[in-house]
């Protein structure tokens, strides 16, 4: 009890102290001298309209190769570590009705679709790879969670990943070799607006898009497989 | 020159590939971490001699120059440090090739190169979001490895491991955002240029946040508990890497962070009382173990300890220690615990003292070569330990820290003290049961990567002066931050018209 | 020089280190082939040693080197008595390669510290002898000498870390690294670093010296080293610290005399605390020696007693005093190797050092008696001997100069002497042979040839002390210290009186002859079997009655108020204290609770709130 | 010189002449205080000439019978040291403490010898002598120290100059607590009760000498008929100013004498009342005597 109050205080020492640092940031001034040059200079140098996918994939773009890899880490971990725990717990469950498993097969191929577009045109719309490649994944959590005994080829999402990791990468190398600066755009800025522009910024948010998909598919996969329906 | 960032591209798209190889043959895969790594060292030492010239240069990424985009900003004192990563990597991925990791054996492979590739991008970035975001990899891949035998002490530690880590890295974050938010850029060059104009109490803050952060990653004192539990769980190449990578890069952000973006002498010398409280209570805590694992953890501790006091004396000489003391700990842990797992490997597993009593009458050449590691760290010559700790101890005295190294002096008593006990253990006239004639495996592989670790602490020992040119340079370039701001952004400032 | 294009320094550590590494390689092939090679490697060492030239640098890292009177002089104690040993070591086969790997390593590194002329390559050098011998006394031994070996260490430990503390001061205050620079600039030094600086460096050197307090691992360390290296150990390892002790004491603070502090008796107060150091170590260890139930620990304490002369004559600092701790360094060195390697003879043909379970040897080891008689002779400071100039020397030294009570006191100590030496001579080669030594044999060739070697300079310098007092004066010229001038090659004058040693030998023998004439005008005499003793029939058949366990009980009952007095207690109970502060720390911070973890984080995080306000806000 | 080395061989025997008579005088005049007849007084040199005639010694070896040979040796090498009679034989190459090491050497090679005869009487009594030496010798020093420091030398012949002149010279007066701790000292050197611990013949029969018979007992006697000449000759040399040949015989008989005195009416202690009893009384005055010495 002593303790728990305790740690109270510690907290609340804490929190003031972090509220009243923050307090002194002034907001909502034009402090952001970064910011600032990402809104002015968007579209003249990387030819995408859409800022945060600049940002996201040029500007900072190894940053976004860190968090795929974080991504890819945290699906690798919890594969890593659930892996062989799988058949440990199982629970029974009711098996899903006749109209879960049509529906969702029709669904399925539109939201592939739907997700395939978000992350081919990330530059160009709000999204990108990561939404895209969520969504994309959502199609496959469907059928998980609709069609009974589904699943997909273990081989096949390590290749895609593992495919569209190594594109990612090669397209940084590309861009040292051609342009001398990793995931330097060797392709131009293009004609803004059109889906064919901002150089390489769709070609990495499809990479992007099919190894979140594959990831987030094959981690849902590996998740999914604690349960077991009732017959 | 080649280019610094292939150390970071080259892992990662191997590390991406690794399914790809177990597709072709299941044995492939444990060949990946040795070609990236091998690869990585050969790079280094491609740009050693760019190490000793004091210089920092920035690696512009996706052609946007900094502060704009992100950068790598690869100066001596961050490949003084990829050095050591790297050398500790690639004699551990050698030693993989003869190790049956835990399954999935693909996974185990890419998190091993991620921790590394992790641990090499903090050292090299030169984009503090850019280094939360390689901590994070580090420490994600971290977290997993330690916990990834599956057995019960391993998911505890691990999740010790995760829970510090996690709240580590997002104090981290915290920091982060607190200065973007006052400074509007992340470039660490340019907010070291501009800090000074930043409210003093939000620079405190920040600091705070860093400290704390790193500090879990840099095993400092309160925040260390994870170590001893995640050191005797984790498989043994994965805890070779954990203090020979991990604890490295996390000790890397905090001296950078601290002596480059806030830059207050006051702030770095509280290092100086977390280093020595760092280092009595590993030493300490050492004092009455008597499994050699966790024994070697708590040392690792009392190490880093002794590492951040030479970071805290904030001088150049001390510095100077302090890395050439962080060199010798990386290569010193790394061998011990190599040499630990093939002594495992002779007692069914079992890495406490008895279990172990009398094994150098029965393998003279292993034993000998943790006799290496183990006088190494008790800086005795001809090994490398002997020149780090000299000059640690003098280049704090020279600082101007007496006091402080006169307590690294006693906490060293306790060192030897644990140590010399360990090495009456093992070369004990008194056999233990459990050993036995011969391991189940062969063990030339594990023997040529002991040895070539032990080979560099001897030949380090016997001709310290690239070592110390080295070091040289790589103090004074953490001292220097001027020259770092200006070797960074020195053509925006320019163009800002001096600003 | 052999062809090779090679600095001479650079020779000596090729020989040494080629040597040892040979050594170790092919020792594993034949069990004598070992001792040769270390032979070999030390009569080239010897050789090159005795033909160094004056300087040498090495540019990376760049170390010092360089030749002067006084390494010669330890260095030819070195490497003489190292050869000597090393001969001895030819009757021990079973050694293992390890052992003669560190041997020569520990050698080399001995030479090298003695020419090493900065301070870096001298505490390189210090620290590779230092951890060699720990290698040596840990051999492959069982759980005593494990933790002998630990003791050694830690206490080798504390050594080098004061030195090194006080080498960092001194190279921060004179900025300088070389020992030329260091005197140089001292002088500039504030003068309570300056006293810090000594004092550290004297307490690093003395553990190695073993000078009370710093001794206590001394005995077990003796006790628990293979044999014949426990007389190495013993006669020259412990005179480095010695050495060490000189460079501190009057090469350091003779350039600046101490002069803001008091003097008594005309010596400076450093220089009395020193001796009264020296005395206590020399009388509280004699008395220890007396008690001892194993030959070995008996010996250990006896070395720790005599290496508190030489310091006491360091304290005095006079000329004589000096000289006569110079002289002492050089004797207790012959003499302490001579019966530590007597004694491994001893231990090898009966394998006990235990005083109790020995006896009668004489008549079955003759040669060891003898020369177990003439160390005993230098060890008592018996005239003709080597013993004796040096005593004699540090006596007229210490009642010149007015230390009226320590001279008291290092009397008593050197009286003690012949307490314990009896008891070790009496209880191991007199008064009954045990029943299970009655097949035991003489030493073999190699050890008793080297009681010869070793008793040469004992005698040779015990009757001509003009020889070794010409190199002190050379020494004391050197380093700018006052000399003994006054001497011949067999008188020695003092401001107190003078000593002749040949006169005082040649009367010896008159007087010899004149008792001989007595024994000669008496009556034959009957050769009695050893049982056939007075027993005031008592026992009607012979009993075996061996004096040897609790020699001089009576004397321990009387002294047990200063046995109680003892250091180790204090050091047993900081070990004691860190030991339960481990234990908290271990089990109660690293407790292994996550939670707690987090308590500690969040705990961390405020005091890191605080602390920095503090200092910025 | 050739009349020196004459004197030098001469000398012994006189010494040894006069020291078997002091012996002899010793049993006569204990025997009348014990309201004895006593033997006469040169009943001493009669047993030396018997032990000497005697055959067939029992020996125990080499060392054995090299023991008395060295203590005689010993005794007369000290014998040399010592001026006698203020004629300075070769004490000009050897000081007090020389000397105090010379005297060493006697008793050293004697217990050697007992060592080997393997008796345990013997090795008792030798470990009570030493015990008992530890203790007076520290009593010795401190006398010696004062006196070496109040003459500024540790020379026999300039102690003896310095106390030239009549019996006020004499370095008794102003070293008197010196002298006083010497003397009691010298009750132990001499082997007189209270301190007789060594030889004790009711406990351990006779100590050191149990297994000597013969003309090794004879020699042990010349022993000690030489060590109490010497040993009083230190005090008379040190303390009362020396003197002419004869005048020196007559002082070191006053001090046998009142060692004498002492032995005849006195028990003795136990070995370790002994020691502790010179660590204590007569160290004490002794080292008061020593500071009066350093300061003034």
């Amino acid at each position: 009890m002593i303790r728990n109050i305790f740690a109270l205080l510690l907290i609340l020492v804490i929190s003031v102290f972090l509220a009243s640092s923050i307090a002194s940031i002034p907001f909502g001034t034009e402090k952001t001298t970064v910011g600032k040059y990402y809104l002015d200079k968007t579209i003249e140098e990387t030819g995408s309209v859409n800022t945060v996918t600049s940002v996201v994939v040029l500007y900072r773009g190894f940053d976004t190769l860190g968090e795929v890899t974080v991504l890819f880490l945290a699906a690798t971990g919890l594969g890593a570590i659930l892996f062989g725990l799988r058949e440990k717990r199982k629970r029974k469950k009711e098996r899903p009705s006749l109209i879960m498993r049509t529906g969702t097969r029709y669904l399925f191929t539109a939201a592939l679709l739907f997700g395939a577009y978000v992350f081919v045109h990330g530059h160009l719309t709000p999204g990108g790879g990561f939404p895209g490649g969520v969504i994309v994944a959502t199609a496959f959590l469907m059928l998980f969670l609709a069609q009974e005994g589904f699943r997909v080829s273990e081989k096949g999402v390590k290749f895609v990943e593992a495919l569209a990791g190594m594109t990612y990468v090669a397209i940084g190398i590309a861009g040292l070799l051609l342009v001398g600066s990793f995931l330097g755009n060797f392709l131009g800025t293009g004609i803004p607006n059109k889906l064919a522009s901002a150089g390489i910024i769709p070609l990495i948010y499809i990479t992007i898009g099919l190894k979140v998909g594959s990831e987030i598919t094959g981690l849902l996969q590996n998740m999914r497989e604690t349960t077991e329906y009732e017959s | 020159m080649v280019s610094p960032i292939l150390l970071i591209a080259v892992p990662l798209i191997l590390a991406f590939s690794v399914p790809l190889w177990g597709l072709i043959h299941k044995k492939l895969e444990k060949f990946v971490p040795l070609i990236a790594f091998g690869f990585n060292t050969y790079l280094i030492f491609r740009l050693l001699p760019f190490a000793l010239t004091e210089r920092t240069i920035s690696v512009v990424i996706a052609n946007i120059k900094p502060p704009f985009g992100i950068n790598l900003a690869v100066g001596p004192f961050g490949l003084f440090f990829a050095l050591i990563i790297q050398l500790v990597a690639l004699a551990t991925a050698f030693y993989l090739l003869s190790y049956d990791p835990p399954e999935p054996s693909d996974k185990f492979y890419m998190l091993f190169i991620l921790l590394v590739l992790g641990s090499t991008g903090m050292v090299l970035t030169g984009d503090i979001f850019n280094l939360f975001v390689f901590l994070e990899i580090t420490s994600i891949s971290a977290y997993a490895l330690t916990a990834i035998t599956k057995t019960g002490p391993a998911a505890e530690a691990g999740f010790k491991y995760l829970l510090l880590g996690s709240l580590g890295s997002t104090l981290v974050l915290l920091g982060i955002a607190l200065i973007y938010g006052s400074l509007g850029t992340l470039n660490m060059a340019h907010i070291a240029h501009r800090i000074s104009g930043m409210d003093s109490r939000l620079v405190v803050a920040a600091a705070i946040l860093f400290i704390v952060g790193f500090g879990v990653e840099a095993e400092m004192l309160p925040l260390n508990g994870w170590v001893p539990d995640a050191y005797q769980a984790a498989p043994i190449p994965v805890v070779a890497l954990l203090s020979g990578a991990v604890a490295k890069a996390g000790l890397y952000a905090l001296a950078r962070v601290l002596y480059t973006l806030i830059g207050m002498p006051n702030i770095i010398m509280l290092l100086l009382t977390f280093g020595i409280l760092t280092m009595f209570a590993g030493e300490l805590a050492a004092l009455r173990q008597n499994d050699i694992r966790r024994l070697l953890a708590y040392s690792s501790i009392g190490q880093m300890g002794m590492i951040m006091l030479a970071f805290g004396a904030f001088g150049v000489n001390s510095v100077f220690g302090g890395v050439l003391q962080a060199f010798t700990h990386g290569i010193t842990k790394a061998l011990l615990f190599l040499v630990l797992g093939v002594m495992a490997l002779h007692t069914g597993g079992a890495t406490d003292m008895e279990s172990l009593r009398g094994f150098g009458r029965k393998f003279p050449y292993w034993s000998m070569l943790f006799a290496v590691g183990v006088l190494s760290t008790l800086g005795l010559p001809p090994f490398a330990g002997f020149w780090s700790k000299l000059a640690l101890i003098i280049g704090v005295i020279i600082d101007g820290h007496p006091t402080y190294a006169a307590l690294a002096l006693i906490a060293t008593f306790i060192e030897v003290f644990y140590f010399a006990r360990l090495l009456s253990v093992i070369y004990s006239s008194k056999l233990s049961p459990k050993l036995v004639e011969r391991s189940i495996r062969n063990t030339t592989i594990p023997l040529l990567s002991a040895t070539f670790l032990a080979a560099i602490i001897i030949a380090v020992g016997l001709y310290p002066n690239v070592f110390f040119d080295l070091g040289d340079s790589a103090s004074r370039a953490l001292l220097n931050r001027a020259h770092y701001i200006f070797s960074i952004i020195g053509h925006y400032l320019q163009s800002m018209g001096g600003v | 020089m052999f062809g090779i294009n090679m600095n001479p320094y650079e020779l000596l550590a090729a020989v040494f280190g080629l040597g040892a590494i040979l050594t170790y390689l092919l020792g594993h092939f034949d069990r004598h082939l070992k001792t040769w090679l270390t032979l070999i490697t030390l009569a080239l060492a010897t050789y090159i040693f005795l033909h160094l030239p004056n300087e040498y640098s090495l540019e990376s890292p760049s170390l010092l080197f360089g030749i002067d009177k006084l390494s010669w002089l330890f260095g030819i104690l070195t490497l003489g008595l190292g050869t000597i040993v090393a001969f001895a070591l030819l009757a021990y086969p079973e050694l293992s390669p390890n052992f003669y790997f560190m041997f020569i390593l520990n050698i080399g590194a001995s030479i090298f510290l003695l020419l090493s002329r900065d301070l870096v390559a001298f505490f390189l050098m210090w620290e590779l002898m230092s951890w060699t011998i720990f290698a040596m006394i840990l051999g492959d031994g069982g759980a005593e000498r494990g933790r002998a070996a630990t003791k050694y260490l830690v206490w080798s430990a504390i050594g080098a870390a004061f030195i090194l503390f006080a080498f960092a001061i001194l190279a921060k205050s004179t900025n300088s690294f070389e020992w030329s620079g260091i005197v140089a600039g001292i002088s500039q030094m504030p003068s309570g670093w300056r006293v810090a600086a000594i004092a550290l460096l004297i307490a690093g050197f003395a553990v190695k010296a073993a000078i009370m307090p710093m001794h206590t691992w001394v005995p077990d360390a003796y006790a628990e080293s293979p044999h014949p290296f426990t007389a190495f150990l013993s006669g020259v390892l412990s005179k480095l610290g010695i050495y060490g002790i000189f460079l501190a004491f009057f090469v350091l603070s003779a350039r600046f005399e101490l002069v803001n502090m008091p003097k008594i008796f005309g010596t400076h107060i450093f220089g009395y605390i020193l001796a009264w150091i020296g005395a206590l170590t020399a009388f509280g260890a004699s008395l220890i020696a007396i008690k001892q139930e194993h030959a070995k620990r008996l010996l250990a304490w006896s070395s720790i007693s005599q290496l508190g002369y030489i310091l006491f004559g360091f304290g005095i600092g006079s000329a004589i005093g000096i000289a006569g701790a110079l002289f002492h360094a050089v004797s207790h060195a012959l003499f302490k190797t001579l019966l530590f390697l007597i004694l491994a003879g001893v231990i090898k043909r009966t394998g006990t050092d235990r005083m109790a379970e020995l006896g009668g040897l004489i008549k079955k080891m003759p040669l060891s008696f003898i020369f177990a008689v003439v160390g005993g002779l230098a060890l008592a400071g018996i005239p003709m001997t080597i013993g004796f100039p040096s005593k004699w020397l540090i006596y007229e030294a210490a009642i010149h100069q007015g230390f009226i009570f320590t001279t008291v006191l290092i009397f008593a100590a050197s009286t003690a002497v012949f307490l314990y030496y009896y008891r070790f001579v009496f209880s191991i080669f007199l008064g009954e042979l045990h029943a299970n030594h009655q097949d035991v044999k003489e030493v073999p060739f190699p050890i008793w040839f080297s009681y010869i070697l070793i008793s040469i300079p004992i005698f040779w310098l015990g009757l001509f002390p003009g020889k070794a007092m010409q190199i002190f004066a050379e020494i004391a010229e050197q380093f700018d210290l006052p000399a003994v001038t006054n001497f011949t090659a067999t008188t020695i004058t003092t401001p107190l009186g003078s000593f002749n040693a040949l006169i005082v030998g040649l009367v010896f023998f008159a007087s010899f002859a004149f008792g001989l004439l007595l024994y000669f005008i008496g009556g034959r005499t009957r050769k009695v079997h050893q049982y056939d003793t007075f027993l005031a029939g008592e026992a009607d058949e012979p009993v075996k009655l061996h004096y040897g366990q609790r020699f001089f009980y009576f004397l321990e009952r009387e002294l047990k108020p200063l046995y109680r007095i003892s250091v180790e207690k204090i050091y047993q109970f900081v070990a004691e204290f860190t030991r339960f502060v481990a234990d908290q720390v271990r089990k109660g911070f690293f407790c292994g609770n996550a939670q707690a973890y987090l308590y500690y984080m969040t705990i961390f995080i405020v005091i890191l709130v605080f602390a920095i306000w503090r200092i910025k806000l | 010189m050739t009349g020196q080395i004459l004197w030098a061989i001469f000398m012994p025997i006189l010494v040894i002449i006069i020291g078997l008579i002091y012996m002899g005088l010793a049993r006569k005049i204990t025997a009348r205080i014990h309201n004895r007849y006593g033997p006469p007084f040169y009943q001493n040199i009669i047993d030396v000439i018997k032990l000497f005639s005697k055959k067939d010694v029992a020996n125990h070896g080499v060392m054995f019978s090299l023991g008395p040979v060295i203590a005689v040796a010993g005794m007369v090498i000290s014998l040399l040291f010592i001026p006698i009679g203020n004629r300075p034989l070769l004490s000009f190459n050897g000081d007090i403490i020389v000397l105090l090491y010379l005297l060493v050497i006697a008793p050293l090679g004697m217990a050697l010898g007992v060592g080997e005869g393997a008796n345990p009487n013997g090795a008792i009594g030798i470990a009570r002598a030493l015990t008992l030496m530890l203790g007076y010798e520290v009593v010795l020093v401190i006398a010696a120290v004062a006196v070496m420091i109040h003459a500024g030398s540790a020379s026999f012949m300039e102690i003896i100059r310095q106390q030239q002149g009549g019996v006020a010279h004499w370095f008794i007066w102003p070293l008197f607590l010196s002298a006083l701790a010497t003397d009691i000292a010298l009750q132990a050197i001499l082997g007189e009760k209270p301190f007789d611990q060594p030889i004790a013949p009711h406990e351990i029969a006779s100590g050191p000498m149990v297994e000597y018979g013969g003309k090794f007992l004879g020699m042990l006697q010349i022993y000690h008929a030489i060590a109490i000449i010497v040993e009083t000759g230190i005090f008379v040399n040190l303390f009362l100013g020396g003197g002419s040949l004869v005048w020196w015989f007559v002082k070191s008989f006053a001090v046998f004498f009142v060692a004498l005195l002492i032995n005849a009416v006195m028990p003795r202690f136990r070995i370790g009342q002994a020691f502790k009893f010179y660590w204590t009384y007569p160290a004490a005055i002794g080292l008061v005597g020593l500071i009066i010495v350093a300061i003034t």
